[in-house]
């Protein structure tokens, strides 16, 4: 489904991404980990498109996608949920997963003015896409609250509603469990694992080595900005080099 | 329930203000109309898109001259009336196109550029009347009819200001109005769920510079002149004031700001041209009352003046 | 000598901290451990007095100085300039001192900070700390992103300051071996609550610690 | 071709004045993330504030010292208003700037009238390899240079220099180090209208000025400003020179109409050039 080859990024000299090569496998989960610094978050906005690559190449369903914009990455089936709280401000939650449906409706300025047809439809659309959305994730009770007044952990969840309404092939999560407490964290993996469920492709960049090992079918790990290990969870974990990295060598 | 019958006393006491203004009280009535419809445009831009603009009345001043220019040209008023917010866009789209590349600062400074080279350019070409500007516009008519007194040009600014309001409202609660404030908050976050971010940043533009675009049109058939003189750069920044005063991101805020500056800087306009009082009293009250208030309320009211009413009303009623 | 008591810190409606209860006595070397976004930054930026807390106390007794994570130096600037700056609150303009203690950035005094090494920068930020002339250091995240061997370097340099002249330091860290090295007591925060705390040697084996950081990996 | 050195000459008069709201803008920028509105305002009130103590037959030097005094205590009111509440992010900054000038506007009118006020500067005039110079341009150009050498001291060399650089290098490490960063903006925008205001001394001489000469002159001096990307001074004054040779040529050679119209062209241009280099992702906070 997903194929990164050979890229590479580098801000003012220093990489800090080199030469990464991973693949996600349709139905698979495939976790990302490495410690702060190891060039996760680089790696993520190459793959959303949020950077450009030096070099390498990335294919999406077999297309090359490392030229195409955020937008056009989206509408092929990627969506993003964010490590920082990106909540869309001064709109309801219901709204905030509304416009995951952007992609999938069509409905421009002329229709929605006019209340044409085609705004009427595509709005039942939405409407009722989101409606499942927020049930899945559990937010239906909050949906006509202001978005950015959720705690942290239904903000993800929100989050997570917004991406799910895209109907995506690919679901790429930014460390979704940074910052939640036991519960929430719970929580989230429950419906993670639910989505795995489904067989909807998910490829999850985390710091929380737990939380990745439990849910992800293979993790491949990065340090500084390269591949150290990749395979099942059990065996990553106890590579001694995924170890020095986490807990730092010996001093 | 209640706004169902707050919007229907509205209505009514709009309607029937021309009838009971007299010219002078109706000069300010229309006036006061035109500025809100600007500043809806400006409050669906920087409100909703979160996208600034320091150079409004640019548009109001294309919408001006292009219905000016058809009319002298002998074009029915009507057709001009409806190219005035369609040369504002398509100019909105032009200009946009590179500039809304900018941010912040920048966009702002390069939107007040934009209306201070096109003041500069109106006051030196020959086709649009230089410094002197324009005069002589015939009175709007539709067919046989024409608008005889002030009276018809209130009708025509509200009503015109009704379809303003009534397209904002459409377009924000639906999905494209939806992706705007999507991408005021993060851009990053919008292009991901598929939103062309460029696209609309510029669609939104050419929508309220058509708005402002209509409003000039409308105001060069009621004063039958127009002018550089007529657009200063103070224009623009009061349109942002009358947005922030009434609450960026809400349309009724827009009407509200510019009623609330266009009474009270009429008012002590009144109090200014008292007899006693030195020539310049006018200026200056304006100036300061601008100032003060836009000061004012960005720092301790930034939310504006209606968001702040609801608030406290829903907060009454929570508690009641 | 510093004294939390009964801390808390959000940041709009999110808790970052929860009822935080720590102390470090005059002269002692504790460690704070933690895995990422457990609170441990907002705790130092608390200590230092950059960020108000929602409730509970800070008392430091003396002045504290902050090593901020990821250095924080002042990258248009010299090194000599950058700790001259870090005697702001104590009026020391001279970085001889500093030099003294590490001589490596006499040489490097007259290079800008930003195109240091990571080592080097840790280096200045240390320096520029101890310009205050604290009577309290918090270290957050000493070892972020440096070698090993420079990491011990420095960390010897903080034992030394400790031992000689008693500086009270607080050691915020995600590298455990490192803390359980240099300290002999630490606490454990996990999403903004501590789960435990006690000496190293105890800790070091505590399942809690572990599981905080790799979900019982560590054996 | 003495014609061409006049204009050249009279340019960087120009250009110098334009340098010196140009700095002050970006020492603003610099330290506070603010850009500054009422920069221009800065120069209008010493240029009005110069004509009339001249007019009270206050001598030279004095009246333009005290000119000069007043506009730095406008810019830290402008400071206060700006950036002394808490929370105010830059945006609101601005239109609070926004604000500042047109509330100068009411004052402006109220103490000097709206009528162009000029001010005696240097007399007469010098021939410099045939072409015939102002002294005051001469003056304009010593001044700044100067002013120039004098400012690259004041950061580069001294300690409080030192810690406004450090507020703009890194606002949290300022705070680290105990710095009331606050302070330094206040300190920065007082500094924004000394430099604002000494340009406004230099230039009234040269060309009548009133309330509403602000706009040519912020937007002059924002056109220069974003050629540093408002952050770097020496490559603002290259700009700042580079506009007020152009603009001057432009108007020598007949095409004075349309000076303003090059300026303003010219900043867009930059600020587009500049801003496709820059991704979105890196003008957001994460």
């Amino acid at each position: 489904m997903l194929t990164v080859t050979g890229v590479s990024r580098s801000f003012g000299g220093v990489y800090a991404v080199r030469d990464v090569s991973l693949s996600v496998a349709d139905g698979e989960v495939c976790g990302v980990i490495g410690p702060n610094g190891a060039g996760k978050s680089t790696l993520f906005n190459l793959i959303t498109g949020h950077l450009a690559a030096d070099r390498g190449q990335i294919s999406f369903l077999g297309r090359r996608v490392d030229r195409l914009a955020p937008h056009r990455r989206a509408r092929l089936g990627m969506s993003i949920v964010f490590q920082a709280a990106r909540v869309f401000r001064g709109m309801t939650v219901r709204e905030n997963v509304m416009v995951g449906m952007h992609g999938r409706t069509s409905a421009g300025f002329v229709s929605a003015a006019l209340r044409l047809p085609r705004h009427r439809r595509d709005e039942r659309e939405i409407a009722a896409e989101a409606e499942r959305a927020l049930g899945r994730v559990g937010l239906a009770e909050w949906a006509d609250r202001p978005a950015d007044r959720l705690p942290i952990g239904q903000q993800r969840a929100l989050q997570l509603a917004r991406a799910l309404c895209a109907r995506p092939r690919l679901l790429l999560l930014d460390e979704p469990a940074s910052g939640l407490r036991g519960e929430e964290r719970e929580r989230l993996a429950a419906l993670v694992e639910e989505l795995r469920a489904d067989g909807l492709t998910i490829l999850l960049i985390e710091h929380d080595v737990a939380f990745v090992t439990r849910l992800a079918d293979r993790v491949v790990v990065l340090d500084l900005g390269q591949v150290i290990a990749d395979g099942p969870p059990a065996e990553v974990r106890a590579d001694p080099l995924v170890l020095a990295a986490y807990l730092g060598q010996a001093s | 329930m209640i706004g169902r019958i707050a919007v229907a006393v509205v209505a009514v006491v709009t309607l029937a203000l021309p009838a009971l203004l007299d010219d002078s009280a109706l000069a300010v009535y229309i006036l006061l109309g035109l500025a809100a419809m600007v500043t809806v445009g400006v409050s669906l831009l920087m409100g909703y898109a979160g996208q600034v603009s320091l150079g409004q009345g640019a548009f109001y001043g294309i919408g001006a001259y292009t219905a000016a220019l058809l009319a002298l040209g002998g074009v029915p008023p009507l057709a001009g009336l409806v190219a005035a917010p369609v040369v504002a866009a398509v100019s909105a789209l032009v200009i946009g196109t590179p500039l809304l590349r900018l941010r912040g600062h920048h966009l702002a400074f390069a939107t007040l550029a934009v209306q201070l080279i096109l003041l500069s350019v109106a006051g030196q070409l020959e086709f649009t009347g230089g410094d002197i500007g324009l005069q002589g516009i015939p009175q709007f008519g539709v067919g046989s009819w024409e608008a005889g007194g002030a009276a018809a040009y209130a009708y025509l600014t509200w009503g015109g200001l009704a379809l303003v309001m009534l397209v904002t409202r459409n377009v924000i609660t639906s999905r494209p109005g939806r992706a705007l404030r999507a991408l005021a908050t993060s851009e990053t976050a919008a292009a991901s769920s598929g939103i062309p971010v460029g696209r609309y940043k510029l669609v939104v533009f050419a929508l309220s510079a058509a708005f402002a675009g209509l409003a000039g049109g409308i105001y060069c058939f009621y004063t039958g002149y127009v002018a550089p003189g007529s657009f200063p750069v103070l224009i623009s920044i009061q349109y942002i004031v009358m947005a922030v005063v009434g609450g960026l991101g809400t349309i009724w805020g827009a009407v509200v700001g510019a009623a609330a500056i266009t009474l009270l800087v009429q008012g002590l306009d009144g109090l200014a041209t008292l007899p006693g009082m030195p020539s310049y009293a006018p200026t200056v009250l304006s100036y300061a009352v601008y100032a003060l208030v836009l000061i004012g309320m960005v720092l301790f009211m930034p939310q504006g003046l209606v968001p702040a009413l609801t608030r406290r009303r829903r907060r009454l009623n929570t508690r009641a | 000598m510093i004294d939390v008591q009964d801390l808390v810190v959000s940041y709009g409606t999110a808790t970052a901290l929860e009822h935080v209860t720590l102390t470090v006595a005059e002269g002692e070397m504790v460690a704070l451990l933690g895995p990422n976004g457990a609170g441990k930054s907002t705790l130092a930026g608390a200590l230092a007095g950059l960020l108000e807390p929602a409730s509970g106390t800070v008392r430091v007794r003396g002045r504290l100085a902050l090593i901020p994570e990821g250095r924080q130096l002042f990258p248009d600037l010299s090194v000599a300039d950058n700790l001259a700056l870090g005697g702001w609150r104590s009026g020391r303009r001279d970085p001889a001192l500093v030099y003294d203690l590490l001589p490596r950035l006499a040489e490097l005094a007259g290079r800008k900070a930003g195109v240091l090494s990571g080592g080097e920068q840790q280096m200045v930020a240390f320096g520029r700390a101890m310009m205050s002339e604290p009577d309290a250091l918090v270290v957050d995240e000493l070892s972020l992103g440096l070698a090993p061997n420079v990491t011990a370097d420095l960390a010897a340099h903080l034992a030394e300051l400790n031992r000689s002249r008693g500086l009270t330091v607080l050691l915020i860290e995600q590298n455990a071996r490192l803390a359980f090295d240099l300290c002999d007591r630490a606490y454990v925060l996990e999403s903004g609550r501590l789960v435990t705390e006690g000496p190293c040697a105890e800790l070091a084996g505590d399942p809690r610690v572990a599981s905080a950081y790799l979900g019982g990996a560590i054996s | 071709m003495s014609a061409f050195l006049t204009y050249l000459l009279n340019g960087l008069a120009v250009g110098c004045a334009i340098a010196l709201i140009a700095s002050g803008l970006v020492v603003i920028h610099r330290v506070t993330g603010v850009v500054n509105f009422a920069q221009g305002t800065f120069a209008v009130v010493a240029g009005l504030c110069v004509s009339s103590l001249l007019g009270l037959g206050i001598p030279h030097g004095v009246s333009e010292l005290a000119a000069v005094t007043v506009a730095a205590f406008a810019g830290l009111l402008a400071g206060v208003a700006a950036i002394g509440r808490r929370g105010t992010t830059p945006l609101s900054s601005l239109i609070v700037t926004l604000g500042v000038g047109v509330l100068a506007y009411a004052v402006e009118i109220v103490l000097w009238g709206d009528q162009p006020r000029s001010a005696p500067g240097l007399a007469g005039s010098v021939t410099l390899a045939g072409a015939r110079v102002q002294t005051q341009h001469l003056l304009v150009i010593g001044v700044t240079a100067a002013t120039f050498v004098l400012l690259a001291l004041f950061f580069g060399r001294t300690y409080l220099g030192k810690a406004l650089t450090a507020c703009a290098s890194n606002p949290y490490a300022a705070r680290v180090v105990g710095i009331d960063v606050r302070r330094m903006g206040l300190l920065a925008f007082a500094l924004g209208g000394l430099l604002g205001g000494l340009a406004g001394v230099l230039v009234t001489p040269l060309r009548p000025i009133s309330f509403d000469t602000d706009v040519t002159l912020i937007v002059n001096g924002f056109a220069a400003a974003v050629f540093g990307a408002l952050t770097r001074p020496v490559v603002t004054l290259a700009g700042a020179l580079l506009l007020g040779v152009a603009e001057t040529m432009a108007a020598g050679y007949g095409y004075g109409s349309h000076q303003l119209e090059v300026a303003l062209g010219l900043m867009i241009v930059v600020m587009i050039v500049q801003a496709s280099r820059r991704s979105t992702l890196s003008q957001e906070v994460t």
